[in-house]
């Protein structure tokens, strides 16, 4: 039952436009690779470690390729290729080439149908550790039982893992439900992913599979010590989209911020790049069973609130086919949304609401993402606290599942543990209070919420039917999104992106859609 | 959502002999703080804010709101770090264990160690009105869950109300024989709670009964300290139940050989 | 329209129980008369001032009268009687009654038609008076326009009129509506007013008639400022209740705490005393146009606010027949009620909900005055404002009207200046950000909203029952209200009713009950 | 709702070379305080604060609240009057005389003293990718309520957007013959802005056109004091609108006689 009279013809002539601009993105996908697709894969066949410069074996697999190959036919034919010839394993081979001690664009071609029996068990292996994580976290709903009601999800951004991890354990005993680590300043523009445990992030901690381990393992403990299951987060978006959201999938975080139209927008990446590396990063974050967070909320940032409320819907629109193509159901997609009306517009509280549970009613199984107020936070702690607390009070009106909690010093500086801990006692009172609020109270026909849902949702399917018929790329020219505009040309990492080449082939994407398809 | 872009440079030590507030890191000396100035609301009253800041011991003091209330009056709001440090090993404070038994235990103590009633009398005494404190010991229906000394079995507890004075509660507890007194006292300002706490012992020394007696004081601004400083037997404050009076008392009767 | 679905039998059945039980203390009240109805008489036929030992002259014409004549006989018809045998005014006569110069107890009788007319333009005068403050008002009122949405109503307590002034002025311009000046503590308890302008208040500055008048004057100007009419609110209850009512009457007082419960419970002033002065006491209130409020809320800092909900509406319905009886209009009838549910609890924001809606359809007309949270403040600050935001929350949604602020602080002191404007801060983001909330939203039929209503009506409708059938005098002595005994013939002031003779006569009394029948 | 009880025994007079806070009586010094310890929730980490407060010149303070964060780490909330005081009176800054003029009144200014078009350029620079803040300012459709100077008749104002390098910023401020810079810094952890700042007003010397622009820096944690100490001519902070800004460069190339 729709609280909000919604038309539902609309929404779904939305659906149906979003659907095509998705597919007409995914035609230039479907056509393309990128190095980092090519890292994940190698990721995915077990290569792992780094050289004597710090530099990944991936990476140095795939920049042997590229600079020696043919990239266009995929990471997997070379290494299959060489472990036919050489009879190692792929980290043996790749440790070789950064030894400099093979070159695998020079061996002799073997036949395609055998490269793909020799790689088929060591896919095949990566394949069984990501579903006995898939498991695992299955075993903890279980034991301890889903959350009931929104969770609370804060972050933590120390720059050393090891103080991250008494923040994290902290916050999980005041309440939290998921913590984000919040990554190193610009490492999204980096197009490889550090290694190790890290101590020295820049305003955020870097993400590297060992900082993922260290920090499942403390939450782990803590979740066992408290009986709930603390969820990880951590942020794939950027140059390495898919090789960070392959590292989750192996060291089983459970969220993953995934979105290149954040990263378009937001990092100046090259939209052609990060679109393909979207694609593969989705299809293991669904393999993985990884919820993947959307970053809508952005664009309220920079834009008015109230005035752009429909590019976020529509944005959600596409990002949901985008996710539908990727294989990704619609309970892991997290789309993002926000509480970013300014304090001072009168009954900004009712857009709020509107725009909430409208987006709780379009995308009843998606545990959407809402975060908190941040533009119109200033120095002034007191009333942050009640804006935040006002935040709390829709989420548990219109039943939204991932709840970025808002800081009262959001305009002043990182959170403090006090500050993470008052946010995480203003939503507990909040949510504990009104429990049941949401199934209690219903809208007037035709009120202030019902008519500015109506009216977003009409100016969405609008604005889908325009950026339909001019193409995503021309829409992501012309500044729709956050008044941002970016070339389809500009950008970073475009010369990264490959056209596949007749024969190319991935064979761990393929494996994934198999069983994703099969399910 | 941000990220903490500053550079870690305190020590990352935990010196329990040199402990300074934590905000994210080890040792950085984070506070927050907020105050009125009779001043206008310009970049004077501004500066004003900070000197004061600087005064009180932070380093570089960043006014993080500044709002006027009044033409003359300004409010701020301001965050910095302390020099100041606090010797945590060294400190020195009464305490009082609490807690150790639920009601049930204690009424077996008192079966198997007292082997008789005891006589509890309580009041919110002198000028003060406020009886939801010394009910919340004392009620037989207790408060957030723990029931009240009406219902143990061992004790009779009589509540006398409030704003009883000192002669009158001594008088019912000699007529009734007490062997535990319990002060509520909730209104602290003029220090009338002070006042009011030190001539009940008085009057007990006078009457020389002082020391046949448990006398125990309670209220949300009262700590064990300055029970003790009064000369009282024991003091507690807001979170404290029937069970950990009771407790209190019951043991102290048998340690002080009062059974 | 009912959001509640409010069984309205059972709502017409309480007022007739609850018409019943005041009717029954009605007649109780109509035999008697006490030293505060007389002195109040004086008052108004013009005596003020004070002795040289700063007794009131009230106070000392009604205890001469009350020493060496029949107070049974009213105090009009002794001043009348000395008029017409003096030829002086009532100002006069107490005057030398002061100086021991003149006994009116032992002067020749006259025939009351003749005393009753000598008082006649005496009494017009100050009625007069009154009269011309509640049209000022209206004026102001026409002037500025009427407050839309809940009046913020804030106090003041410094002991000092002056540095109260200072502060009533800061609050208003920060947005406050409604100051009130706390009377200093055991004020309600004195058997006489203060004379003049006064500095050293014990926590709370005394309510005299000079500070009244500064006050106002202070708040006329802020109000000129401002384009906004501030009220001023002051404290009848307790042994002057009446005195101090004709005192604002003649001050342009508009909001007067008011309750002879209150007085019973909460400060031990006897049950009949009380009830007889109160009955004037709301005349004079209704004849100036002042808004009374009642002290129901006072019943949840002692009982539970869950359990005992039932009897805070029960004694609306009382106070509400009471206030008729008076001749005292809904629209003047600000009956208390309060947000004091445990914050631990589950879904106590849903019964906060159904309380003050149930509150504002049973009494639609009235001024209702909700009080905020003050039991389960604690030190927490930051927590503290956020339970005040949440029972702002409520006032919006609810439409309610006199919205008392709640303070952080306050579990640690009377309010600062800075807390005032935090808390004016906190209501007037949340009033206008939730403006038309209360018009958008219904709530669920037979939801938890809607039973709790139900559920609390029918305890009250049985409650009312109960007391119909004992009796208003043994209701109080079983301790049915804040779980508190008071017998009938205890507490302060009983020494001071008396029996009214044949030919008692209340001239001021009977001239606004046939004005305000009129209307 | 509670009464006051307390005594006034502050000086009532208001001195201004002796500032004290003020809570709702003069000179009573009242203050809040709010900070984390790394020790246990207990007697001693609660005796810790209070004796942390007495070192920033609390009187009497009161720990009105205190609360675990986690096994050794506790959170606590002050109240106390303090000692210090700060001379207003003597308080010196440097202020900046500003939101003299509206919009209208700023183009029929340009027109009659400048008499030409005036070159404007904003940018975020350095790594700070924050726009909202220069948007604010130079935005045609503005910021609450205050149009922004692209609006302006009389001033071409180019807005380059966020993570423009110093060196660029300069180029182009040569290219298009600017006669204001404008630069929004908004992260200041690591005082990023300082160096930053520093750096653009180094090259524009090096180049040697800092003496023919008016060049201004602005974002929430700047002041105009900061912004003269750096080599700026002014600074805006928060609530600071495009009139404020381009009253102050067109009177400024007024005075400069840049016109
Ligand atoms: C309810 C209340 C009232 C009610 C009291 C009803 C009643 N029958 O008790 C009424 C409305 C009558 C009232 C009146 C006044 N109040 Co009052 N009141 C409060 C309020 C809101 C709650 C207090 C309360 O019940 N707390 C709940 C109980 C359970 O907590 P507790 O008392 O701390 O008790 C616990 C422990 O301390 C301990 N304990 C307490 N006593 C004892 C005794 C023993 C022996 C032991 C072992 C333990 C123990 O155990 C309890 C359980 O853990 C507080 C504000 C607040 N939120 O704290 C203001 C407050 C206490 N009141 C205050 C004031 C000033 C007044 C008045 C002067 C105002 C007035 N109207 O004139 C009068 C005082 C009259 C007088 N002479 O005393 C101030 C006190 C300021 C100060 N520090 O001095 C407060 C803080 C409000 C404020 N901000 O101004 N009040
Ligand atoms: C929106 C926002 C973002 C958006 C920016 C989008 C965009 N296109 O601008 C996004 C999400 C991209 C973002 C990114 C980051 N952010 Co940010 N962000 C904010 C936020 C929420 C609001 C800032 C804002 O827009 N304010 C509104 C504008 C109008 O105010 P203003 O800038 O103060 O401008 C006014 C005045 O200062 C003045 N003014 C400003 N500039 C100028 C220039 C001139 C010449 C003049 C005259 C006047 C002037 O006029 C304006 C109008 O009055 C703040 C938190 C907050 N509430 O303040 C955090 C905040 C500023 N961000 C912060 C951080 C740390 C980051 C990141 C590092 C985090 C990350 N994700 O990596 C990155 C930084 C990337 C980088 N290298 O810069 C911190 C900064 C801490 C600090 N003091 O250093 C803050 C305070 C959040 C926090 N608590 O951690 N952020
Ligand atoms: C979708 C999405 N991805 C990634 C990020 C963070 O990315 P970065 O590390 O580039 O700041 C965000 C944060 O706002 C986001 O919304
Ligand atoms: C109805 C009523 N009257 C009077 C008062 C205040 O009276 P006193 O001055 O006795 O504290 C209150 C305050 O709680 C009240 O609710």
């Amino acid at each position: 039952m729709s609280k909000l009279n919604l038309n539902w013809d609309i929404v779904k002539e939305a659906r149906i436009h979003a659907k095509n601009i998705a597919k007409d993105v995914q035609k230039f996908i479907d056509l393309h690779t990128t190095v980092s697709v090519e890292r994940t894969v190698c990721r995915l066949l077990g290569i792992d470690g780094i050289n004597d410069f710090d530099i990944p074996l991936p990476n140095v697999v795939v920049d042997h390729v590229k600079e020696n190959g043919n990239l266009g036919l995929g990471i997997c034919y070379y290494i299959g290729n060489a472990m036919l010839e050489t009879g190692l394993s792929p980290q043996e081979i790749a440790e070789k080439i950064a030894a400099l001690e093979i070159d695998i664009t020079k061996l002799p071609k073997n036949d395609i149908a055998n490269i793909k029996a020799v790689l088929q068990p060591v896919v095949g292996q990566s394949l069984a550790i990501i579903k006995a994580n898939r498991k695992k976290r299955q075993e903890y709903y279980v034991k301890y039982g889903k959350k009931v009601g929104p969770e609370i999800y804060v972050i933590v951004a120390t720059g050393n893992i090891y103080e991250d991890i008494t923040q994290a354990v902290a916050a999980s005993k005041q309440g939290a439900d998921i913590i984000a680590v919040i990554r190193s300043t610009g490492q999204s523009l980096l197009d490889f992913v550090p290694y190790g445990a890290t101590t020295e992030g820049f305003g955020g901690t870097y993400a590297t599979q060992k900082n993922f381990k260290l920090m499942r393992k403390a939450l782990d403990d803590v979740s066992e010590e408290l009986g709930r299951y603390i969820k990880l987060v951590n942020y794939a978006s950027g140059l390495c989209m898919p090789e960070i959201s392959a590292m989750g999938a192996l060291e089983r975080l459970d969220v993953m911020l995934n979105d290149s139209l954040y990263g378009i927008l937001f990092r100046d990446i090259n939209m052609k790049r990060t679109f393909v590396d979207q694609y593969f990063s989705r299809i293991i974050n669904s393999y993985a069973g990884i919820i993947i967070n959307t970053g809508e909320d952005n664009y309220l940032t920079t834009s008015d609130a109230i005035e752009e409320a429909h590019t976020v819907l529509s944005s959600q629109f596409i990002n949901e086919q985008f996710a539908l193509l990727a294989y990704l159901p619609e309970e892991l997609q997290g789309l993002g949304h926000a509480f970013e009306i300014n304090p001072e517009i009168e009954n900004g509280f009712l857009y709020e609401l509107a725009q909430a549970q409208m987006a709780r009613e379009i995308f009843p199984k998606a545990p959407l993402k809402y975060m908190p107020p941040t533009k119109f936070k200033t120095g002034n702690i007191f009333k942050g606290h009640i804006q935040d607390a006002l935040f709390n009070v829709i989420t548990i009106m219109t039943n939204q599942k991932i709840h970025l909690l808002g800081m009262l010093t959001e305009a002043i500086h990182t959170p403090f543990m006090s500050d993470r801990a008052l946010a995480i006692e203003n939503a507990s009172y909040i949510f504990k209070t009104m429990k049941d609020i949401s199934g209690e109270i219903t809208y007037k026909a035709d009120g202030i919420v019902q008519k500015r849902a109506s009216d977003v949702l009409v100016k969405a399917n609008n604005l889908l039917a325009e950026i339909e018929s001019i193409g995503m790329f021309e829409t992501l020219e012309k500044g729709v999104f956050a008044r941002i505009k970016r070339p389809a040309n500009g950008g970073k990492g475009l010369e990264n992106v490959f056209q596949k080449e007749q024969g190319y082939f991935n064979l761990v994407q393929e494996a994934m859609i198999a069983e994703l398809k099969g399910v | 959502m941000g990220y903490s872009l500053e550079e870690k440079k305190y020590s990352k030590i935990l010196d329990l002999t040199k402990v300074k507030p934590y905000g994210d890191t080890l040792n950085d000396g984070k506070v927050q703080i907020s105050f009125t100035l009779p001043v206008p609301l310009n970049e004077k009253g501004e500066a004003c804010a900070k000197e004061l800041a600087l005064k009180m011991g932070l380093t570089d003091p960043l006014v993080a709101h500044a709002k006027a209330l009044d033409d003359e009056f300004s409010f701020y709001i301001v965050y910095g770090n302390i020099i100041h440090t606090v010797n945590y090993q060294e400190m020195h404070v009464e305490t009082l264990e609490t807690n150790k038994l639920e009601m049930h235990e204690i009424e077996d103590y008192i079966k198997t160690h007292i082997k008789r009633e005891i006589i509890v009398l309580g009041a919110s005494t002198g000028s003060d009105a406020h009886t939801v404190g010394i009910d919340a010991i004392m009620n037989m229906k207790g408060y957030a869950g723990h029931y009240g000394l009406e219902r143990y079995q061992g004790i009779r507890a009589y509540n006398l109300g409030s704003q009883v004075e000192n002669e009158v509660f001594v008088q019912k507890a000699i007529e009734l024989n007490a062997d535990v007194l319990l002060v509520s006292q909730t209104v602290t300002q003029k220090d009338i709670h002070i006042n009011n706490l030190t001539n009940l012992i008085e009057i007990l020394e006078a009457e020389g009964i002082r020391k046949d007696l448990i006398v125990i004081c309670g209220g949300p601004r009262i700590s064990h300290e300055l029970a003790k400083e009064l000369g009282y037997d024991a003091g507690f404050g807001v979170k404290k139940f029937a069970e950990d009076v009771a407790y209190f008392f019951t043991t102290e009767l048998v340690k002080r050989n009062l059974v």
